[in-house]
């Protein structure tokens, strides 16, 4: 493409260690852990730490609603608060987002409503909210299939000249996929202004990440393509803004995409239908949760003085109060108009679906008489 | 290279003399469990098929019963999956993988295609590919977005593959255990809604042979044709007839490729009429090769024409509308009522 | 992001006054051109279309005319070619794909059956992905394995996509343009074989809208149904039965999906016998749903079973042998002839 | 897997520069370009020239034949003789080879006749040598999707503890696919015997490397994986036959696979329906064939004093009648029953099948009256 500019392969191995910025402590690390990425300015981690209390409330009320059977399915994001949130916090609202399942909480914070996250999810309809308004795709389920609609979006705008940025996550078994090496590839060859999240919770369903590669980082990955990668530490929420800012912005100055890992665990299920105990120990899980990103962030802040009882009590009052409306949207029932079935297949009517239509229009109306 | 093939001696047999209640998933794991025990050069592994014993719990404890070099967790790559089976099979091992969801496989679609269905016609038969590809499929279990696709017309339609799909526990443990011993690749169909349907069973079960189509309930006005999860439909369709004075045959296909044509002409020519119900949309279905195959072989003998009854021509809806989209007994008796039976 | 959208003004408007003999993928090839002069957001990407023009030379010469921002060779992975086209797509883009082959299709399988085909109805119309993905296909070119597939049964029963297969230089230029524009997602099927056919044209040219099949020979006897390249064999079957006296109405039906029921039915109540004619394999082909939606339709104005005159039930064979796979103009009306005509 | 001994994913950039051990020149090259790797010994390298000897007088007789409309079509591995021959050189008769459509003259020096080879290229049948007694597959098509057929057998090979590795080639287009990158991440996660060589003959039809891959190398892409990488001159027989034959030998025992890339030149036409005038300049051809693989060897030998008049005599008479062979079997036209067709479609007789086959039995009888 002539919008190449020489573009010289990236060429260095990430760290083994993921990098961080602020301990399990919190408190701030120096020199080498850092991989020369510095701490936000702290009004930036105040509102970080507000993003992820209010979407952890969020996803809790979510999965306890699911186990009453208002949903169908939650794919629970408890403990990946620092990835999904440190990195969608990232972009702007001109800069587009494409999901997974594991997401709801990232696209919260999008500015999505409840009502319209959970459509899919409460089995209304497979999509809730307008994609072009939150530049935001339906969250994709087939894996990895969404990072080439990203890369591929990326390159329309670079092609238009448009400085935004087309960001996806993708989970450490999604990774496997041909489509996410196709996408790697496809961002690296044409230098799309695309961010890759691997959000590595350490297993695809019951399967570890053992089992999906041989490589000592998924990070190490981005080398084969040329492109940097960051090996990150992803229950450190300031490590994953910190990196994904500059990869964003990097991006959107031509600099082409940049593949980060987050290396972090699911806490939950894998869904509701999902047994954990058949394949992991409840101790690995312990050890984690005395890992989470939230207590992690709020030690600093408090070291630092910067988290006053107002504050806190501000923060758990959104949180509440989301934590309603989500109960209180998922109470109504949707209306949804069984006709609507045949109306948006294709742009302009066809004879054979408006024959199916009536039939069961007909259908519908002899049931209700 | 050796292999040991024991003759069968099922790990069930011992086991089970009375019948017992065993669920389709249950009947299918004691099959993969036995053709196991008979033959070491069976493998299984897919995604999450180990220590979980896959989403549906049909390999359940085969990895403890067998090793974690007989029954393991690969990478998440469907294409990778069925891509290697073919490397084992021509090594001499039988593979048995699973496909998580139908809409899962559609990665692997390439080299089921390319190479599992062609590889045999390729090499003049020199070269065989016992592989199962095991599909949960189908939808009515309120799965979100491609959860729920019925994907058999695309393997039906292409040469070099057989495709079977049984509807009941007894069905599932013989069929199963019949496609793992095949030399040829079979696509096995498992329909997820009836996986927790029970059947009082003593195994080791032989029912008839996978490639043949059965009677599963007689009668003489109508031949309805289901397969999986709609003889369900079917059979309930015809006994709410009854009521009504119409007797309707019932036929469980099994096999969708090849397609037993003996035995649903046999039964066409005694009734005069057919229908077929399946979940996958009409246009291009599976049924569209029923109607057209009974139709070019019994058009003389037909008082109407093939009737189908399936999914409308759209994607498989979301959980909370997929009531309107399914196939219902309702929906068969209106559309046979709909016929001009006065032509008769 | 800005789009112009220019009123065509096409950029063969001025040249082309005379009828001049053009073939099919030239005519192809001023479709693509004009399409693109006409609308800025229409790009076209995919194997080797850029300096070589595409393996067929179908986009030759457009890399040179619009520069590389608007056609450009892509990796070779035909799953991120249609991936990267949603996204495009997605972003106000109009891409024009193409898979080298229909065999080279199948690794962008899922993208086409799980995204491009569901994303409007998934999205209740929300997002819209005007994408044309064209597919040479098909086979009578002596081609080694892979070269000849017919994989339209794969797209066509597949609910959300729009599928078209034009037959002549005239239509392969007018239902390109078509396509293009249209907000729909199209595969558009090339066949191979008539590549290479002429026909004079003034471009540009417009034939039928794209989703109507065409009385394309006129007749009263039997209605012959015809797509992409057999529709040559229809004609000249059709031209062989004259001399026996026997009157072919033919019929190239140009979009396979929506399938164009007036058009057909209205020939084969006045013919009362049908018959459709294609390459690919007949259990489960396209054939399939041709025959059952016309019997379906007209039962009761049928003399005689609708005829599949198709391939085998094989994989395709190779070159030395594929005569002898094709249906010809001989097998079709030796098939006719196999009718029981006493009975009409 | 319980096979699995502790491995630990390699985590080396193979060098920019392709490793060598003979220079354009004929020479032995010292210390840091060989990368460690040794000269094979003369003898051995004596065979390896006589084999490319003997494959580029086939591959040009084939081409000829092919514009002479006797195949249906010919892809050349002109130049790419020091790939072909070193690597498939490396493996025994009980190992197992995966080959493309490019890899006609790797296939003859496995000893598979030239009448089998080409049974497939001249339109007979799709395939014509028998897979199991040479241990070789058909010439793939698909792109990649051999690949994974390689790791399959290698791991099936591994389970029943047989010492054979699975040798495969792919070209640098195909390492685009997503097959590539499954076939590369099982073989890592499994640790199967398989040795992946990426011919990098910098075009995919008309399409150049550059626009295949971001990354400074094709063997980069094995640190993704964690298995060794190697960057090779693909010009050089004696490096391609060394690091090979190491990877070899690596995988046989246990060690895991290895991907190499050959970097070296198409000089031919894609296949003979391909115009490369139009994708590249006749000078970079030129160049190419300056750095001639068989000439580099010969230009050893011959300073090393190995290569007699008489050894030179008696190879180009062997060459000179394979090509005779060749051409005799190319024209005598193989015998092909149209009925076969169905033969060999299932391994039982289908009803439907039979029915298609007396009907273009009658068909045949009809046309023979
Ligand atoms: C192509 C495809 N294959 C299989 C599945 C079924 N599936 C859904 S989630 C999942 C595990 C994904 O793991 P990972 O990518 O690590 O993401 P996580 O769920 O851990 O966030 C699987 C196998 C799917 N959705 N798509
Ligand atoms: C899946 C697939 N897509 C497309 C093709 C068509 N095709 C045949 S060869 C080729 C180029 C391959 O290039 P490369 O891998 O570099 O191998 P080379 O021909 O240079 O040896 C293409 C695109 C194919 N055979 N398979
Ligand atoms: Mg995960
Ligand atoms: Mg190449």
């Amino acid at each position: 493409m002539s919008l190449n500019v020489e573009h010289h392969a990236t060429r260095t191995l990430p760290s083994e260690k993921p990098l961080r910025l602020l301990d399990n402590a919190g408190h701030a690390v120096d020199g080498s852990e850092t991989g020369g990425f510095s701490l936000p300015p702290v009004e930036r981690l105040l509102e970080l730490y507000r993003r992820m209390v209010v979407a952890r409330r969020f996803d809790v009320q979510v999965t306890a609603l699911t186990k009453q059977g208002r949903l169908a399915t939650y794919p629970s994001a408890y403990g990946q608060e620092a990835c999904e949130i440190g990195v969608i916090s990232a972009i702007t609202a001109d800069d587009w987002f494409f999901p997974t399942y594991r997401d709801s909480i990232a696209l919260l914070t999008r500015g999505i409503a409840p009502g319209e996250i959970l459509t899919s999810f409460r089995g209304d309809w497979h999509n809730g909210y307008d994609q072009h308004r939150y530049r935001t795709t339906a969250q994709a389920t087939p894996l990895a299939t969404q990072a080439l609609h990203a890369v591929g979006l990326a390159h329309a705008a670079r092609l238009r000249r448009d400085p935004i940025v087309a960001l996806t996550f993708l989970g450490d078994g999604a990774t496997s996929e041909g489509d996410a090496h196709e996408a790697f590839n496809f961002a690296a060859v044409w230098q799309t202004p695309t961010v890759f999240l691997v959000q590595n919770n350490q297993f695809a369903i019951s399967t570890p990440v053992a089992r999906q590669t041989h490589a000592a980082t998924l990070a190490d990955k981005a080398v084969g393509y040329g492109m940097p990668g960051y090996h990150v530490d992803g229950n450190d929420v300031a490590a994953m803004y910190a990196v994904a800012h500059a990869a964003v912005e990097r991006a959107r100055s031509g600099g082409g995409p940049t593949l980060i890992e987050g290396l972090t665990y699911r806490i939950e299920s894998h869904t509701n239908s999902d047994d954990p105990t058949r394949y992991r120990k409840a101790r690995e899980v312990e050890h984690w949760k005395r890992r989470d990103p939230i207590e992690r962030l709020e030690k600093y802040l408090v070291s630092e003085g910067a988290l006053s009882d107002a504050t806190r009590a501000e923060i758990a009052d959104a949180a509440e109060s989301l934590a309603r409306e989500t109960r209180e949207v998922m109470t109504r029932e949707a209306v949804i108009d069984p006709l609507e079935l045949f109306d948006h297949v294709y742009s302009r009517p066809r004879a054979a679906l408006l024959e199916q239509r009536a039939a069961l229009e007909a259908e519908l109306a002899g049931a209700a008489r | 290279m050796t292999t040991t093939h024991t003759e069968p001696t099922p790990a069930t047999d011992a086991a089970a003399s009375a019948p017992q209640p065993l669920t389709m998933a249950g009947a299918l794991n004691a099959a993969l469990r036995d053709e196991m025990a008979a033959d070491d050069r069976v493998v299984v592994y897919g995604e999450d098929v180990g220590p979980l014993g896959g989403v549906f719990r049909v390999t359940d404890g085969l990895q403890a019963a067998f090793g974690d070099e007989r029954v393991w967790d690969s990478p998440l790559a469907e294409s990778g999956i069925v891509g290697t089976a073919i490397g084992m099979a021509l090594y001499g091992m039988r593979p048995v993988v699973e496909m998580q969801f139908d809409a899962f496989s559609y990665p692997a679609f390439e080299q089921i295609v390319s190479h599992v269905a062609k590889m045999r016609n390729r090499t003049k038969g020199r070269v065989e590919l016992p592989i199962v590809i095991r599909i949960p499929c189908a939808g009515a279990i309120g799965g979100v977005e491609h959860h729920s696709d019925s994907s058999e017309a695309y393997w039906a339609s292409t040469p070099g593959l057989t495709v079977v799909m049984p509807s009941s526990p007894a069905d599932a443990y013989s069929m199963l255990r019949e496609a793992i011993r095949s030399d040829d690749p079979v696509v096995f169909m498992e329909p997820k809604s009836r996986y927790w349907s029970k059947a009082p069973l003593t195994l080791p079960v032989q029912t008839a042979p996978m490639d043949r189509a059965q009677v599963v309930r007689e009668g003489t006005d109508v031949t309805l044709i289901g397969y999986g999860p709609t003889v369900r439909t079917a059979l309930d369709a015809a006994s709410a007839a009854e009521a009504e004075d119409l007797s309707i045959e019932v036929i469980d296909l099994r096999s969708l490729s090849p397609f037993d044509d003996e035995t649903v002409s046999a039964s066409v020519r005694k009734t005069s009429r057919a229908a077929v119900i399946h979940e996958a949309a009409q246009f291009g279905g599976y049924g569209a090769e029923v109607a057209a195959r009974i139709t070019e072989r019994n058009f003389f003998h037909l008082a109407a024409p093939v009737l189908r009854i399936t999914g409308y021509d759209i994607p498989y809806p979301s959980p909370k509308l997929e009531e309107h989209y399914l196939p219902t007994p309702d929906r068969v008796l209106a559309a046979i009522a709909g016929w001009e039976w006065d032509l008769a």
